[in-house]
Order: structure tokens, then C-alpha cells, then sequence
């Protein structure tokens, strides 16, 4: 009974959890309730990645109202892992969060804090198994208003502002993504996504459907963060509570980028993209730029969290830059760096989380001989921080080595050395980072508390938690790779 | 049994150090080295350790008969180097020593360019920690240029091997040949690492800035590794033969006038390479024999010549000929093993040099290569100069320095001794080694012609040194240092770099006062862009960002309906 | 002419939509960016709806069966879509009543101004 | 250690310049010899020329004195200060000597 019911149970379960929260009120229950509902949804994301593996798609119709009249929700091999990834990093930084949000926002909120979170997590699920492309719009608000809530807990009074401009922007990207779907609409006469990959090509008016990818694919690209269209991004992350920071940088851009692959190849196919939309021309230098010049602004960041930020966007641009090369290898290349990237990025965030949750702060220069004080954040800021610049036997190497042998088999070879290039740029920026933790000397008068001062052990397991999974998918990179391959070539193939 | 493979086990024994006290870690440094020579000799030969990974098939182990004389005496090396460093008392070093030496014998064994590659770059990194031990300032500097060109070779291995197997489709490390775009940027990896002309500047760099110990750690290890790579990958490419003659020629002078004396042995070690590299150059099954029996003899002197050099530097302070001299007094013993090594690397019959050194020469004469066998044969004459006759006679003899250090610790003795009770055994025994070479030996380097021919050549040549030295020609040594290709990247570069900042502020004051503009150099462009606050990394406000968003929309629909 | 006068619906979408965007790019006012988005988004609904309409159609309720009736689907939709509308907006306003608070101004330019002072500090 | 002073005495010699010289002449004699060994023993080989008469003997020579007048030329050429590279550079350091263990053989000191 229930095994027939997982889809729905992905999104009902925290979205449930999040009223039971707010009358739960008190905090430490609300962050109980949070976690609990956030492994069940670890389970059910669990069960439904064995049973596509078993039995292929699962189509489950909301409601018992068949498609495409009713909402559909669907898992197949695309989504399937990442309805596990992101319910696993959820569930993970939940973990990981209760002592650094004791710490920064006022007991009285907390509740209102995990509500916000469960609701964010249900969207971004719903976003990932819906088939529905309305759908999508309303689930891609559900997460997006919540974060915006997320952000503004924010200590400094500068998280207001950039949850206001995410807000104005984010809605915008919406706006637009309603805008191609209403049009969509008006040329086939239908919402369901698989029911809209075929009748999109005896579609009656061609313009139209340019006119709505030319909308979905810009409203995708705000809510990815898609260099030039990153700039909300840099502020939000800096300012958001450091939970928040982790959870998003690990979910939300990569959930966009998930739905952005939907409409690219499932929806309008591989033709549509690149023969007629010329959005090579504007996908491919967006990537390129993205990562040289974002892994750049990177090296100049002085705090930790901008410039993982900045980092972000210059990662996005690889995962992209895979995406538009839209071969079976590229799309590889590009999927296993959004599981890479999401379980990297995530950990050094939560280990920059640790250093702010002693110290206060994140500032590189201030954090002189860190390996003192606090040696295990500091090796896992350096571990991750190898994952990130794609270290052999690191998950950013298995997929930086795919993107480039991918480019290489495209006859791409000056994008293959760009992604080098911008590989030593990492390490500049990491390794300036590394550089002040072990070995500088301390040159300010008394900026830190002498002896060991590591952060609490309940923050430190959930980390290395990740920090494991990370190594495990690097070490076993085929097992990514399969995964990943396996939703190329589904998205490839449309839908079958 | 493929937990237990050699490279592994220095792995090991590293991480192990990590976590214990200083007595077992001195104890380790020892141990592993034994416990992987058992592991070694119980190898078969051929692949193992094969692991899947990325739909490439990875072999840790590829067990030759070349890579088998290759890994055997790198891990004779890393355990005298241990015996030598039994008084280190540093993490570091101890740990790095491990990781290093595992790193390169694992480089050795390694079957396919992926897993070299692996190794490539753990060596660098490994290795720059036994310059960095020397915690000052210059040192940090020194390893930080080290690493960079150790690292760039690491970078231009990888962008061969995907170039490489882009063409071929193979990842095998196996006999490649300068045929493509790939398999030039894997040369010139290698060459990095071996320290071709005007690529071998960081040796000459760096190994004179490590520890005392550190500095035997490195002498043994990379080149020798990219030695082995070349053999393996590159044997027979004739380019090899001239670069290799150039290499023995040119290090030579700089040897002569240098006074660091770790210096000198390390421009010293280049001339060295260039007999192995001529070796692979020519490439038949002599002189793949000459290069591997070479390498094997060159490890143990050029060892023990460091370790001498070291003690000397231990106990006085300084490696710099001009401030040593007639120490010989208090240390005999590493006097005594001091004039083996030197003896060994000058080829005198019954050391070790003769009878490896021999068989490079006799194939470049064999097979027509005559200029080539001159070059090495004035090469040999020039060995004598720096490290047959300089070090030993500066250090320990000629005018008395006044300075009457200590002999050298035990511990140090006695590596010195095992060593160059090696290479005398090796050298009056060559069969020894001979069965251990690659390929079926059947040469004899004792024959009456050929015993007097090198006899002629370095009793001439000590005639000529005395004659010179009698006739106050020979340079003195002083002090100071010679300029050499690394001067363009530690003095050129940066004083063009300044030179054209200069230039440009020049131009920019006078563009401001001519046109009343602001210019400014792109670098400060890309930092005042960039640097928090700057256009690039400050929080937009929303107007921008819904400009862009604007702007990018319209240009999408354009393209799209145009 | 046709054309003109045929698609005045859609270049009433059109003409909303830039308006908003304009007042996006060109307020620094808070309150009236909360304005402009709702213009903008306002013309969403509008796009819908009009593409809902069939001439001469009515609503296909209480009338038993009618012959032409306008798209029903288009209405569900857009009645989700303003709710969503509603609840930005709430939050945007929520938000600026924060950033009211804390700042004492709702000028975004004299915000960026605050905040480039404080980066520096 | 007693080893040790014995080799010690054992080069005693080289502070004597009478036993220097004598050294040099033995040395001499020697090259004589092997010079004239050229005449009577036939050396085996595979280089044109190589088989002249004092070959070896030559080339160890001139080789040997060429070399070193080359590179006391380069040296004119190439000497700079030991501070050349600035303070920062390992040329211009003394080695740390927190890493040492300089010792003076007090009883040998004279």
C-alpha cells in the first residue's frame, strides 16, 4: 500500500512537517520533528531510487486524476538520485544545524525557522518528481518564498537586503518560467511534460514555442544562477544563516539546474536547443565566462562564505558548460558534477560554518594558524577544499576529468583547457585559504583563544558524514558515472 | 595481495607516522623499506592491482624486469636514507620521506599513464616538504618555485595522456615514441622531471636548499623516476642522444666554479642524467642495460657523496668549499667514504661507475654515434674535475679551514659505509648487477684495453689538475653564486614585470595628464573588479540585476526570431 | 490594422509587462519595486486569461451545457498563479517593513550606500 | 675513535710538501707508464682514432684543462654576490642551526 504511495509521500512528508512544527513550537521538538520527517523523506528518496533502478519510470497520478487531464509525478533515472541527494543533504545540514542556529537566532523563532526549511525542502522535491510543468511554477514558488524567509534570519541586517533582492529577482525568474509555460500552453494545449514532448514537434505555431523557451530557459537560468544572472546570489549566501548557506548551495541551484535539463532535453529536445535556438551561443559563453571570471572575483574574496559563493557560480559554470555540449558524454560530465559539486560545496560551507560558529567570523585574513585551534574543521575545509579543485580520488576530479575528456570528444579543446585553467584558478583560491590556516604565524596581537576550540561534535559528525560520502563518490567514481550516464541517456531519449 | 603491493606499504608506514611517537616513526622509516623489499622479491612479474575506475582499467603494479631493478634499488635508497636520518626528529620530513619514496616506486611500477600520472604529482608534493623542513623563509620560497615546476610537469603529463588517449584510445604506459601532439607534451613532461637543458633548473635550485637528510631523500628519487619513464616510454628516440650529450657537457662549468658543494653535486647529478638519457636515446639492448645499471650505480654514490657532504654540513654548519678545507683530520671516516663515491662517480676501475658507465659508452660507439662518444668520454674527464677531485680534495684537504668538527654521528657512518661498501662491491663484482638488468648481459667490462684506456683518461686528467693547481691557474673557490636559467624566472621576470608596472604608470600618468583619462594596467583592472566591493563581487542592487536579466531576454528572443 | 487593433490584448500584455520591468530598473523605492513586480506580474495573469477566451464563450458553470465556452484550465491555473502573486507580494512588504527598521530608509540606492560603507569597515 | 685517528694519520702526508711532491712525481711515473703501455699492449675499439697512440691520454688531459679555463671564463660572466637573489634566498642564508649538531673535536684541535 504504501510502496504504491511513495511519490506522493516525497513531497507530503515535509510538507506536512512543517505545520506539526509551528504547533510544535518549542525548539528543540521543532528540530526533532524536522529531522525525523527529513529521514523518512531519506527513506521514501531511498526506496524510490531502488524501485526506478528495478522496475524503470514510476508514474503515479495525484489524486487518482489520470494525465495528462491530472498532475502526474514521475521518477525516472534523472530524478531519481537527485531526489535522494538533496533529501540526504537536508537531512544532513538539519543535523548539523541545531547548535549553529541556537546560536544565531533568537530561541522564540526557531520553530517559524525549521517550518520554513520543511517547507523549502517539499518545494525543491516537488520541483524534482512532478511532471507537470504548472506544477513546476508552484513548487518552484513553495521553495523559493521560503527561502527567502531562510536568508532573512540572517544575523546581519545586510541578509534583509539581499533576501529582498532575491525575492525581486527570483520572482521575476518565475514570472518567467509562467510566461513560457502559459505559452507552451497556447501552442499544444497541455501541462504534462511527457505529453508535451510530443506534441511539441507538431506544435501549430513555431514562434511560440521559441518565445516560451527563449522565457524558461532565462527564468531557469535567474533561479540557477547562471553566470551573468548570478549576481543575487553572491549576497544571499553570504548573509543567510550558515545552515541555510550550506543547505542551498547544496539544493537549490541545483534543483533549478535539474529542471532547466528537464525543459532543455526532455521537453523541447536536443534539435530544438541547438539547431534552432542557437542557445549554445548563449549557454556556452555564459559557462565559460562563469567559471574564468567568477573563479577569479573568487581569488579576491577576503570572506570565506563570498568566496565559496563566487566559487559556486564558477562550478555552476562546469556543470553547464556539460550541459551545453549536449552529448551523451557532456550531459554526463554534467550531471555527476551536480552530485559532486552539491555533497563538495556543501561540506566546505558547513565547515566554514564551524570556524564562524567559534570565532564569530570568516575572515581569511584572521584565521592565521586555524590548524591550532581547530584542527579537524581545518582538515575538512582542506579535504573538501581538494574536492573542489578536482584532486584524483576526489569527487571533483571524476567529474572535471568526464567534462574535459567530454569536450575533448567533441573536438572542444579550448574549452578543455579553460576548465584546466580555471582548475589552477581553484587553487589559487583554495590554496590561499589553506595557506593562512597552517602556516602563517599569528600576526595579530590576541585574535584567537589559544588551545584546542573545535566546534561541537554535533556539528562535526554531520560533516564528515558528508565529507565521507564525498570521498566514497570519489573513490568509486564509476558508481556516479553509471548513475549519471543513465540519466544522460535518459534525457537524451526523451521520454521512454 | 594487493593491499601489500611496495607502494602501498610506504603509505602506510606514512599515515603510521602520523599518529605515533618519535621512537616507532624512526623505527617505521626503517622497517618499511625491508618490509617492501620482501613484498617486492615475492611479486610475480606481470600486471596486478588492476582496478576499475571511470570505465579506465588502472594497473598499480606492472612487474618487469626494467621496472624491477628500478624499485629495487629505490627502496635500497630509502632505507639507507633512513639509517642516515636516524636522528631526525620531525614529522615531516620522516612522513614526507614515506610518501615520497612510495610515490615514486609507485611511479615505477605503475602500467598505465593515469596511474603515473597519480604518482607524478604525489611525488612533488610529497618531496616539497623536505625542502619546506628547512623552515625558513627562503626555503618556503625555494619549494614554493620547486612545486610549481614540479606541478607543471605533473599538469603537461595530464594534458598528454588525454591528448594521447584521445588519439589512440590507450591509457597503457608502454613504448610511445615522439609521434603526436600527446605523446610530445608527455616528453616534455618527462624531460621536466629529468631535467633537460634549460628545463633543469629547479634541481640546482632546490636540493641545495633542503635538510641535510632531505637532500639524499631527493637525489635518489624523481629524476631517476623520469628516467625510468623515458626508458620505458621513449627508448631509441635519437633526439634523446643529443639532448643527453648536452646534458653531461654543459652542467660540467657550472660544477667547476660552484662553491656550494651540495650545489655542485647537483648540477653534478645532471651531467650524470645525461649519460642514462643518451642511454635510452640509442636504445638497444646494451644501452637500455648501461641506462638501468647506470641509474641503479648513480643512486648509491651520488647517495653517499650527498650523505658525506651532508655530515660535513651537519657538523661545521656550512656546505661552502671556500669556508671548508683540511677536515680530514677530525672526519676521517666520512673522508674516506667521501673519496669512494667520488672514485665511483669518476669510474675508476673496481667502483661501481666503471663498469655502468661502460656500457652507455660502448653502445654509442657501436652504433656509430661518435661525436656522442666523444662528448661523453671529454664528460667523464669533466666528472672527475667537479666530483672526482673538488669535493673530496676542498673539503677534506687543501688549506686548513681551522675548523675541526666532530666525526659524524654513528648512525650516518654506518649508512655511509653500507653505501660505499656497495659500490665497491658492485664495481669488483659487476655480474652482481649484470643479472639484474633488463636485458641478457654478456659484457665484460674488465678487459686489459679497456681497464687502461679509463686509466689514461682520469691519471691525465689528475695530471692535468695538479699541473693546474701547481700553476695557480685553477679557480679558487670563492665565495658568491653563478647565474644560470633560473635566473629568468627569479631576476628577469620579475624586474621585467617591474620594469613594464613602471612603464605603465609612466604611460598612465602621462595619458592622465594628456588626455585627462584614467589608465591603468589590466591586473589592477581585474583586482579593482574584482576585490570585495569591486563591480564584479559587490551585492548588486536590484536594478542591475533586472537590467541584465533584461538585457539577456531580449537578446535570446532576437536571436531566437530573428 | 489588423493586427494592431486584433492583438490589442496581447500588446496590452506587452505594455504592462515592459512597464513593469521599467520600474524594476528605474525605482530605487522599494515599495514602488513591489509595485512594478506586480505590474509585471499582473500581465502574466492577463496573458492567460486571454488566451483562455473563446469568442462569444461563456463559463462553463450553471448553464447545463453550453455550446462554446471559454477555457476553464487557464482560469485554475491563474487563480493559483495570483495566489502565489498575493504571497510575494506579503513577504516583499514584510520585508521591507525589516529593512525599514534597520535601515530607516527604503531607498535601495541609499541602502547600497549603507552597505558599501559597512563592507569597508 | 680510534679507527678514525688511524686513518687520520694515515693522510698525515699531504702537510708535508716534500711528500706532496712526491706524490706528484709517483703520480707522474704512473702516467709514463701508462703511456708507454699504449705501445705494447693493443687496446680494442670501435671509434676511428681511438686506437692512436696516447688517445686516452691526451684527450684526459687537454679535456681536463680545457674545461677548467672554460668555466673560469663563464665564471667571469656568471659571478655575482651571494646576495644576489636578495635576503630572502637560500644562497645568502646560513643553514638553521636549530637542525644542526655542530660539534668540536676538542681533543684533536691543536
Amino acid at each position: 500500500m504504501i510502496a504504491t504511495q511513495l511519490p506522493a509521500l516525497q513531497i507530503i512528508i515535509p510538507l506536512f512537517a512543517a505545520p506539526l512544527i509551528v504547533l510544535a513550537r518549542r525548539s528543540e521538538l521543532a528540530w526533532i520533528i524536522a529531522l525525523v520527517a527529513n529521514f523518512l523523506c531519506v527513506l521514501v528518496a531511498w526506496d524510490l531510487f531502488q524501485l526506478v533502478n528495478e522496475q524503470g519510470i514510476i508514474r503515479y497520478s495525484l489524486g487518482g486524476w489520470a494525465a495528462p487531464t491530472g498532475i502526474e509525478y514521475f521518477v525516472d533515472t534523472v530524478n531519481a538520485p537527485l531526489l535522494l541527494l538533496v533529501s540526504s543533504i537536508s537531512a544532513i545540514v538539519v543535523a548539523y544545524a541545531y547548535h549553529s542556529v541556537k546560536k544565531s537566532i533568537d530561541s522564540t523563532k526557531h520553530y517559524l525557522f525549521y517550518a520554513a526549511w520543511m517547507l523549502c525542502l517539499s518545494g525543491l522535491l516537488g520541483m524534482l518528481i512532478t511532471g507537470d510543468a504548472f506544477n513546476v511554477f508552484v513548487f518552484l514558488e513553495i521553495s523559493s518564498l521560503s527561502t527567502y524567509m531562510l536568508i532573512a534570519f540572517g544575523n546581519d541586517r545586510r541578509a534583509l537586503t539581499a533576501s529582498f533582492r532575491y525575492l525581486v529577482l527570483g520572482s521575476i525568474g518565475a514570472s518567467f518560467i509562467l510566461i513560457g509555460i502559459g505559452f507552451l500552453y497556447a501552442a499544444t494545449g497541455s501541462l504534462n511534460m511527457l505529453d508535451l514532448a510530443q506534441r511539441i514537434p507538431n506544435a501549430s505555431s513555431e514562434r511560440a514555442i521559441l518565445v516560451a523557451f527563449s522565457f524558461i530557459s532565462i527564468g531557469l537560468m535567474i533561479k540557477s544562477a547562471i553566470f551573468p544572472l548570478h549576481a543575487w546570489l553572491a549576497n544571499a549566501y553570504h548573509f543567510a544563516p550558515i545552515s541555510v548557506t550550506a543547505f542551498l548551495a547544496g539544493t537549490a541551484t541545483k534543483v533549478s539546474l535539474y529542471v532547466l535539463l528537464r525543459f532543455l532535453f526532455s521537453v523541447f529536445g536536443t534539435q530544438y536547443n541547438f539547431e534552432y535556438l542557437l542557445l549554445n551561443v548563449i549557454l556556452l559563453p555564459a559557462a565559460v565566462f562563469g567559471f574564468l571570471i567568477m573563479s577569479v572575483v573568487a581569488i579576491f574574496q577576503t570572506d570565506l562564505r563570498r568566496m565559496l559563493a563566487y566559487s559556486s557560480v564558477a562550478q555552476i559554470g562546469y556543470i553547464v558548460a556539460g550541459i551545453s555540449l549536449a552529448t551523451q558524454a557532456g550531459i554526463t560530465a554534467g550531471y555527476a558534477h551536480i552530485i559532486n559539486h552539491a555533497l563538495i560545496k556543501t561540506a566546505l560551507f558547513m565547515s566554514v560554518g564551524c570556524i564562524i560558529y567559534r570565532l564569530g567570523h570568516a575572515h581569511r585574513p584572521s584565521l592565521d594558524n586555524l590548524i591550532q585551534t581547530m584542527p579537524l574543521t581545518c582538515v575538512a575545509f582542506i579535504v573538501s577544499g581538494l574536492g573542489l579543485i578536482g584532486v584524483p580520488f576526489t569527487g571533483g576530479f571524476i567529474s572535471k576529468f568526464t567534462l574535459i575528456s567530454a569536450s575533448m570528444e567533441k573536438g572542444w579543446w579550448v574549452m578543455g583547457g579553460l576548465v584546466l585553467v580555471s582548475s589552477v584558478l581553484a587553487i589559487i583560491y583554495i590554496g590561499r585559504v589553506v595557506d593562512v590556516m597552517l602556516f602563517r604565524k599569528q600576526r595579530l596581537p590576541n585574535p584567537m583563544p589559544q588551545g584546542r576550540n573545535e566546534a561541537p561534535l554535533s556539528m562535526l559528525v554531520p560533516m564528515y558524514v558528508l565529507i565521507g560520502l564525498s570521498l566514497y563518490l570519489g573513490v568509486y567514481g564509476s558508481e556516479t558515472l553509471t548513475v549519471s550516464g543513465e540519466a544522460a541517456k535518459q534525457l537524451l531519449g526523451g521520454f521512454r | 595481495m594487493s593491499w601489500l603491493i611496495p607502494p602501498l606499504l610506504f603509505f602506510y608506514g606514512a599515515f603510521l607516522c602520523l599518529v605515533v611517537g618519535r621512537k616507532q616513526r624512526t623505527f617505521i622509516t626503517l622497517l618499511i623499506p625491508v618490509v617492501a623489499l620482501f613484498s617486492l622479491l615475492m611479486l610475480p612479474m606481470g600486471n596486478m592491482a588492476q582496478v576499475q575506475f571511470l570505465g579506465f582499467e588502472l594497473i598499480f603494479v606492472r612487474l618487469d624486469k626494467l621496472a624491477f631493478v628500478f624499485s629495487l634499488i629505490f627502496i635500497i635508497a630509502a632505507f639507507l636514507a633512513s639509517i642516515y636520518a636516524w636522528h631526525v626528529n620531525d614529522k615531516v620530513q620522516q612522513v614526507s620521506t614515506l610518501l615520497y619514496a612510495g610515490a615514486a616506486l609507485g611511479g615505477v611500477l605503475a602500467g598505465d599513464l593515469i596511474t603515473l600520472f597519480l604518482y607524478w604529482e604525489i611525488t612533488a608534493v610529497a618531496s616539497v616538504f623536505l625542502i619546506w623542513a628547512r623552515r625558513t623563509p627562503a626555503a618556503y620560497a625555494t619549494g614554493m618555485r620547486y612545486l610549481l615546476i614540479q606541478v607543471g610537469s605533473g599538469v603537461l603529463l595530464l594534458a598528454g595522456l588525454l591528448v594521447h588517449y584521445n588519439d589512440t584510445g590507450s591509457i597503457l604506459f608502454e613504448h610511445m615514441g615522439l609521434v603526436s601532439t600527446g605523446t610530445l607534451l608527455i616528453f616534455l613532461a618527462f624531460g621536466i622531471k629529468c631535467a633537460f637543458p634549460l628545463m633543469h633548473n629547479w634541481l640546482q635550485d632546490s636540493y641545495p636548499a633542503a635538510t641535510v637528510t632531505g637532500t639524499v631523500v631527493l637525489s635518489s628519487f624523481t629524476t631517476k623516476m623520469a628516467v625510468y619513464a623515458l626508458a620505458r616510454g621513449y627508448a631509441g628516440e635519437e633526439i634523446l642522444i643529443y639532448i643527453g650529450a648536452i646534458m653531461t657537457l654543459f652542467p660540467i662549468f657550472f660544477a667547476e666554479i660552484e662553491n656550494d658543494l651540495r650545489k655542485v653535486l647537483a648540477y653534478s647529478l645532471n651531467n650524470q642524467l645525461g649519460f642514462m638519457v643518451v642511454g635510452v636515446g640509442i636504445g638497444t639492448e646494451l644501452a637500455l642495460n648501461g641506462t638501468a645499471a647506470h641509474a641503479f650505480c648513480h643512486i648509491l654514490y651520488k647517495s653517499l657523496l650527498f650523505m658525506s657532504v651532508g655530515a660535513v654540513l651537519y657538523r661545521t654548519g656550512t656546505s661552502k668549499a671556500s669556508e671548508l678545507g683540511g677536515l680530514y683530520k677530525t672526519m676521517p671516516v666520512t673522508m674516506v667514504c667521501c673519496l669512494i663515491g667520488a672514485a665511483s662517480i669518476s669510474a675508476f676501475p673496481l667502483f661501481s661507475g666503471f663498469i655502468s658507465k661502460s656500457l652507455i659508452l660502448d653502445a654509442s660507439a657501436k652504433n656509430g654515434y661518435y661525436l656522442v662518444w666523444f662528448a661523453l668520454v671529454v664528460a667523464s674527464a669533466g666528472v672527475l674535475s667537479h666530483s672526482g677531485i673538488k669535493i673530496p680534495y676542498f673539503t677534506f684537504f687543501a688549506h686548513d679551514s681551522g675548523k675541526r668538527p666532530m666525526e659524524a654521528p654513528v648512525h650516518m657512518r654506518i649508512a655511509m659505509i653500507i653505501t660505499a661498501a656497495l659500490c665497491v662491491i658492485i664495481g669488483v663484482f659487476p655480474s652482481l648487477l649484470y643479472q639484474l638488468l633488463p636485458y641478457e648481459v654478456d659484457y665484460k667490462p674488465y678487459t686489459t684495453s679497456h681497464v687502461l684506456a679509463q686509466m689514461q683518461l682520469l691519471c691525465f686528467a689528475l695530471l692535468a689538475f695538479v699541473f693546474l693547481m701547481r700553476k695557480g691557474i685553477h679557480p679558487p673557490e670563492v665565495r658568491g653564486i653563478n647565474l644560470d636559467s633560473d635566473w629568468a624566472y627569479r631576476k628577469g621576470l620579475p624586474s621585467i614585470l617591474a620594469m613594464s608596472a613602471a612603464g605603465a604608470t609612466q604611460i598612465a600618468t602621462k595619458a592622465r595628464e594628456g588626455l585627462q583619462a584614467q589608465a591603468s594596467d589590466w591586473v589592477f583592472t581585474i583586482r579593482r573588479l574584482s576585490a570585495p566591493g569591486g563591480l564584479l563581487a559587490k551585492g548588486w542592487g536590484v536594478n542591475s540585476m533586472v537590467f541584465v536579466v533584461t538585457l539577456l531576454l531580449l537578446l535570446v528572443l532576437f536571436l531566437n526570431l530573428k | 490594422m489588423n493586427t494592431i487593433l486584433g492583438l490589442y490584448n496581447y500588446w496590452m500584455v506587452i505594455i504592462l509587462m515592459m512597464a513593469g520591468l521599467y520600474i524594476l530598473i528605474a525605482r530605487y523605492n522599494l515599495i514602488k519595486k513591489i509595485i512594478g513586480l506586480s505590474v509585471f506580474q499582473t500581465s502574466i495573469f492577463y496573458l492567460y486569461i486571454t488566451m483562455g477566451k473563446v469568442e462569444g464563450g461563456t463559463a462553463p458553470i450553471l448553464t447545463g451545457d453550453p455550446a462554446t465556452y471559454s477555457n476553464p484550465v487557464v482560469h485554475v491555473l491563474i487563480l493559483t498563479a495570483i495566489v502565489v502573486g498575493v504571497a510575494t507580494t506579503a513577504v516583499a512588504l514584510a520585508l521591507i517593513v525589516r529593512i525599514h527598521e534597520t535601515y530607516d530608509t527604503i531607498e535601495d540606492d541609499e541602502i547600497k550606500a549603507i552597505e558599501m560603507l559597512e563592507e569597508d569597515s | 675513535m680510534m679507527n678514525g685517528k688511524k686513518i687520520a694519520a694515515a693522510f698525515a702526508w699531504v702537510e708535508s710538501p716534500s711528500a706532496v711532491n712526491t706524490a706528484i712525481k709517483v703520480l707522474a711515473a704512473l702516467c709514463g707508464l701508462l703511456f708507454l703501455l699504449d705501445f705494447v699492449i693493443h687496446r680494442h675499439t670501435y671509434v676511428p682514432g681511438e686506437g692512436m697512440w696516447g688517445f686516452y691520454a691526451f684527450t684526459g688531459f687537454i679535456a681536463f684543462t680545457l674545461i677548467v679555463l672554460g668555466a673560469k671564463t663563464l665564471r667571469t660572466l656568471i659571478l655575482r654576490d651571494e646576495n644576489y637573489y636578495g635576503e630572502q634566498s637560500v644562497d645568502s642564508e646560513e643553514y638553521p642551526a636549530s637542525q644542526l649538531a655542530i660539534e668540536s673535536d676538542q681533543e684533536d684541535a691543536k
